[in-house]
């Protein structure tokens, strides 16, 4: 892993540590900045026990209300961070992202800005059934004028959460729930010891250090997790270890592979795409949301467009997500289809 | 808020938002309007009884009808003519149009997605509560658009969170071709204190009353006592965009009727469908044009602008008319010579 | 639908019920259940109050607490269990686990969206008027799926369109850690009757007073006159889900307390925020244990599958529950044989 | 344009007359197709005086619930047509699409079908605004079990539309408002004759020759409008008129375009589209959504997953669809555009 060193002081926190102590910075310095969503004064309660309850608030489930109220706080001065359970529930009011969030910036032709942040947990792994597991970031970075960031690593969440409220776009943050050991035991876990998800749980997903004073990581950065010269793994969040795992076995097999985790959709980093591509002359996009409709179309036609040539393979989410463990993670990008998918193009 | 309404001011108000949608109306007529144009035209009493009590910080998240509220509010007709026109000198550079216009500087943005305006005011209000304490939000909303679910959710927030929000409801009876009764369980008013709003209401054609009103809901918001809702009645005298084929349907039946009628008929002989069904299907056609002509009866008696000029003396009466009129027809003028007299609005139509 | 309620009939649809779900909880806590699991455990009453009056081409639209309605319906529990264990043997072959399972030979699905049910049993509701008229379609909510907009929007299409459904609300006081009313505005019977819906209510650990409700409901549904909302009081003893972290800060406080005190001093003491606001927190946080523990306490009290015991005579009841309990546990038995004993769920940790 | 000949009797009709000619039919046939959605009995009054207001309802304001209500009704036994006057609006319950039509099926394991079509209009070039003239058809194909269809002549509308009754599966049904000469005259032309929207509207497209007796067109098989050796130019809907166009100009400087309609999104006519790319070399995908996520990905990644080597580019939405008749035309895939990006190639 090639983190860029600092020499700040750190501390070992969980994924979802991570993004409430960049929050609750953010919130110590910018007193326009809010948070609320269903359930938040408990899920956040260390941000409310610091904050109060007029900034950290529970909200009634309308997620399409209190969504399009995150955008007119937004425009009349606050900077709110939104949050859903899961993203799949936005869908109830998808409007408020695509027909607010996305546009009014633009309908307004710059002058008035959005500054919101939309925080989600996305993705599966861990059985909660195919309206529980989506990840729809491929659909969300497809509409103008919308950032979507899906931090990998504890520090990666914190520092691109810091930009996501100090932005003055309008920002979905995904937090891969995998990663998020609050939520796993908040939805499916505390009470019984018995349950065990640690095996398919990537450690350095979940935990990590994090720097006591988070400094913002700037989006459209891609970062190259590890290094080789066969093949290049393109993933993020969740994908990003699952192609690590894979990179481990290909070398196993003898094949070196380059990670290179994205960090954020949109901004998409296509230089770092098309420099490691083309590096490598082989690609496999890791992707876990549909097949369709997302990244792994995208760096299809990036590569097409850039005269980048390479051998290229996907890996996605080709059907509704099964609820059954064996089924889940057959359906879902991992390792081992990575891997088959990076040596079937060698 | 027992301010006494200056009637002067809100005639001016009045005059000059009817003034503008008048010229917008009438360049749509000639083409040089894109697309859809929802006029406020009878929609004038509630807007300025409402817009009168509101001061600098106040918010406004509008709906389709919102070059009134703009206007009433202070957005520079020129700038609002030349975007809903189609110029790249518009007040939102083209970007927007006539549904989706923000003004940042009058603290105001329209929206076409009927219903939005509720939640984005909760969420206006919730920030003054936080930055501006003492100001409010105002939405407008017409009574088909309560049936939308986010605007439900919206009512409740408001309540729970006990926001300073007034949601102005502009119940006109109609949604687009639909009579809203007919879709709608419940009414406007029941439904509204289903969800713990305090609910005032008001003819909104007597702008002295909906000032009474809003000034009651504006206050209690301001004190920090919650939100409101706030029903009145109006027409659409224009019916639901200019070029509603209903209107055109009375104002023009030859024409209309020698399109429909032969598709209707179609209809009827075609097979399928049994002869009870059908009957049915054609007297439910004829109830609805029925209504709609007894409702545009209804609309001439109650024109908010004219009965609003009673409340003024005529000399001033007049001398606002006249204001008006020159700074309006002058934009106008302004504003179509910059589009150019196109015929149409497709690229290839001599656009500049 | 005046009939007498077969209280044996009724009493062994909630025994049957309870076995089912208390096995369900069991194997929960051994880590064989993947994922969130929401037992109806204290809404026997309710589910069988109701379920007892539909007849075959009934349909039924239901949310997260789905076991209990399913079972009660008819639903094979083995083929459930094996589902809500992660089998592909399961009644959906492992493709919708516990939130979302369905059973066409029951005519009954299940959604995770809160408050889909809703829209989904007007659809049904419209079928049944043209292809089984006479037919209900029922779904079942929480109080706290009140506040989402489609629920609301359903609740006007059943009216406006006239339809036979009976909306089923579940007030259980609490929607996850959130206690409802702070998030409400007005209160959900007055809120139905504001959209013209025929409200009916009852204490829903009291099956026959629900049997009774509901009677009434169903009937005007089929007779055509409309739809209905039965509003019913009832408990989560096991708190939300399977896990509930506010049920294990009563159950087994040191070791919640543990986690959650440390990191709540951690927000105390950090920089930023005013005294008053974090004074406020921790108090807000004291409230609602407070209301939780007291609502817990009063579970016990209410538990409407004892209290419906006492509507059989004590030979009758212990019978059912002997055959019921057989049934029953051959079925977890053979469930759990399939899925093997693994412990947790990871894909490495032995799943067949 | 080569589209099949017929010894069928035909009628000249317009595009949206086509459709409810096909569903007309559909609902003399079977008493189970019923239509409904806000003001159908005044849109579909031809439906409305044929079949009664029991089988062609009026709803409320309500997208969100009589889509759902729509998955219930096709679970309980009708072939609904839910009809949205535009798909920008189905987002405030996108939920109904994405959770509940798309998933049902595949929840139940493919034992309870939802035989549900929603109708709606789509696009732009009439000056509708950015919330009004989306398509958003690239992320209704990405979900799994959802069947994507685009006609783009009023032979083809029939033709799929019945199609699309009869289907079993959950089916998306989109009609550019560009080609439905009655939804523009209701909303923005009938009472002005000083409207002329002729010029940019593709005539073909418009009005044509359709059965008098309506047979249905199988869904996943690509046509191909126009045949020539230089490069293909691949679309869906208004596209395949832009792209005749440019097809035009291009003849003018001696470059032989092909041109093929994908009429069904998804399914996707994946052989068509390699084999025409294949023999001419040169691929231009024209798209009137936006360019990340949606078609222009997904043709790339199946050139580069078939290994057919081809140049590639793409002309598709990059920004918040302006107003401004001017601006909404620059922005969208015109046919200008689509021989500049076909030249690039040359
Ligand atoms: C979500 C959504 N659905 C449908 C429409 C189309 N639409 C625009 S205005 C309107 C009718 C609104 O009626 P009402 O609320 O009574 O306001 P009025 O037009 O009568 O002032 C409809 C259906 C829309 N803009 N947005
Ligand atoms: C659209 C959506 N938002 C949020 C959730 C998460 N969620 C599941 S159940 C629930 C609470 C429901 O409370 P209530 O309606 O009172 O039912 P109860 O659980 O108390 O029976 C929530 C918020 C969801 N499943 N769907
Ligand atoms: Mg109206
Ligand atoms: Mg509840």
């Amino acid at each position: 892993m090639s983190i860029t060193a600092t020499t700040t002081a750190t501390t070992t926190m969980r994924y979802d540590e991570a993004v409430d102590h960049a929050l609750g910075q953010a919130m110590a310095e910018d007193p326009t900045v809010v948070t609320y969503g269903e359930d938040v004064q408990i899920l956040r309660r260390v941000l409310h026990s610091r904050f109060g309850g007029d900034r950290v608030k529970d909200t009634p489930i309308s997620e399409s209300a209190f969504m399009y109220a995150g955008v007119g706080a937004a425009m009349a001065g606050l900077r709110p961070v939104v949050e859903l359970y899961m993203i799949d529930f936005a869908t109830v009011g998808w409007s408020a992202i695509l027909n607010a969030g996305s546009k009014f910036k633009d309908f307004s032709a710059g002058e008035w800005k959005v500054p919101m942040v939309l925080r989600a947990g996305v993705g599966g792994w861990y059985s909660d059934g195919g309206e529980h597991a989506q990840t729809l970031w491929g659909s969300l970075a497809s509409y103008p004028s919308v950032e979507v960031v899906v931090p990998s690593t504890p520090a990666d969440a914190a520092g691109l959460m810091l930009s996501a409220v100090q932005s003055d776009e309008f920002t979905v943050f995904l937090t891969p729930k995998l990663l998020d050991q609050q939520i796993l035991d908040y939805l499916a876990g505390d009470q019984r010891d018995t349950l065990d998800l640690s095996h398919i749980q990537p450690a350095a997903g979940v935990r990590g250090e994090v720097p006591a004073r988070v400094e913002p990581i700037p989006f459209g950065q891609a970062a190259l997790r590890r290094d080789g010269g066969d093949v290049t793994l393109v993933s993020v969040g969740t994908g990003v270890h699952r192609c690590l795992e894979a990179a481990d076995r290909l070398a196993a097999d003898g094949i070196e592979a380059s990670v290179l985790d994205l960090r954020t959709l949109a901004p998409l980093d296509k230089e770092a795409i098309v420099e490691h591509v083309a590096r490598t002359g082989r690609v496999v996009v890791a992707d876990e949301d549909y097949v369709r409709g997302g990244l792994t179309g995208e760096i299809a036609a990036l590569l097409l467009e850039s005269d980048t040539s390479a051998r290229y393979a996907r890996v996605a989410v080709e059907q509704t997500i099964p609820f059954a463990p064996h089924l889940e993670y057959a359906a879902l990008p991992n390792a081992e289809r990575i891997a088959a998918a990076a040596k079937s193009l060698a | 808020m027992a301010t006494k309404m200056d009637a002067a001011r809100v005639y001016r108000m009045m005059v000059r938002s009817r003034m503008v949608e008048d010229a917008i109306v009438e360049a749509w007529a000639e083409g040089l309007v894109p697309g859809e144009y929802h006029a406020a035209i009878g929609e004038e009493g509630i807007n300025a009884g409402i817009i009168a009590h509101l001061t600098e910080h106040d918010t406004m998240a509008l709906d389709h009808r919102n070059t009134s509220p703009f206007i009433m509010r202070g957005t520079d007709p020129k700038a609002l003519m030349l975007e809903v026109l189609g110029s790249d000198e518009g007040i939102n550079r083209g970007m927007s149009g006539h549904m989706h216009i923000f003004d940042k500087s009058v603290k105001a943005g329209s929206d076409g997605i009927v219903g939005s305006g509720g939640p984005l005011a909760v969420g206006q209000a919730y920030a003054h509560t936080r930055l501006h304490p003492g100001s409010v939000a105002i939405t407008f909303h017409g009574e088909a658009t309560m049936n939308q679910g986010l605007l439900m959710e919206s009512y409740n927030m408001a309540v729970a969170w006990n926001l300073p929000v007034v949601f102005v409801c502009k119940d006109n009876k109609w949604g687009i071709t639909t009579y809203s009764k007919d879709v709608t369980g419940g009414d406007p008013v029941s439904r509204a204190k289903g969800f713990g709003l305090h609910v005032e209401t008001a003819a909104g054609h007597k702008v002295q009353d909906v000032y009474a009103a809003a000034g009651r809901l504006v206050e209690r918001a301001r004190a920090g006592k919650g939100p409101g809702f706030l029903y009145l009645t109006c027409h659409r005298p224009n019916g639901h965009f200019e070029g509603d084929p209903l209107v055109g349907l009375l104002r023009n039946p030859k024409k209309q009727l020698s399109v429909w009628v032969p598709e209707l008929q179609g209809g009827l002989v075609a097979e399928g469908g049994s002869v009870a069904d059908k009957a049915k299907a054609m007297a439910g056609v004829g109830v609805r044009a029925g209504r709609y002509t007894r409702d545009v009866a209804l609309t001439l008696r109650k024109d908010p602008v004219r009965r609003g000029r009673s409340l003024v003396s005529s000399s001033v009466a007049t001398k606002i008319e006249e204001q008006e009129r020159a700074e309006i027809r002058a934009a106008m003028d302004e504003a179509r010579e910059r589009v150019g007299h196109r015929v149409g609005f497709g690229v290839k139509g001599g656009i500049r």
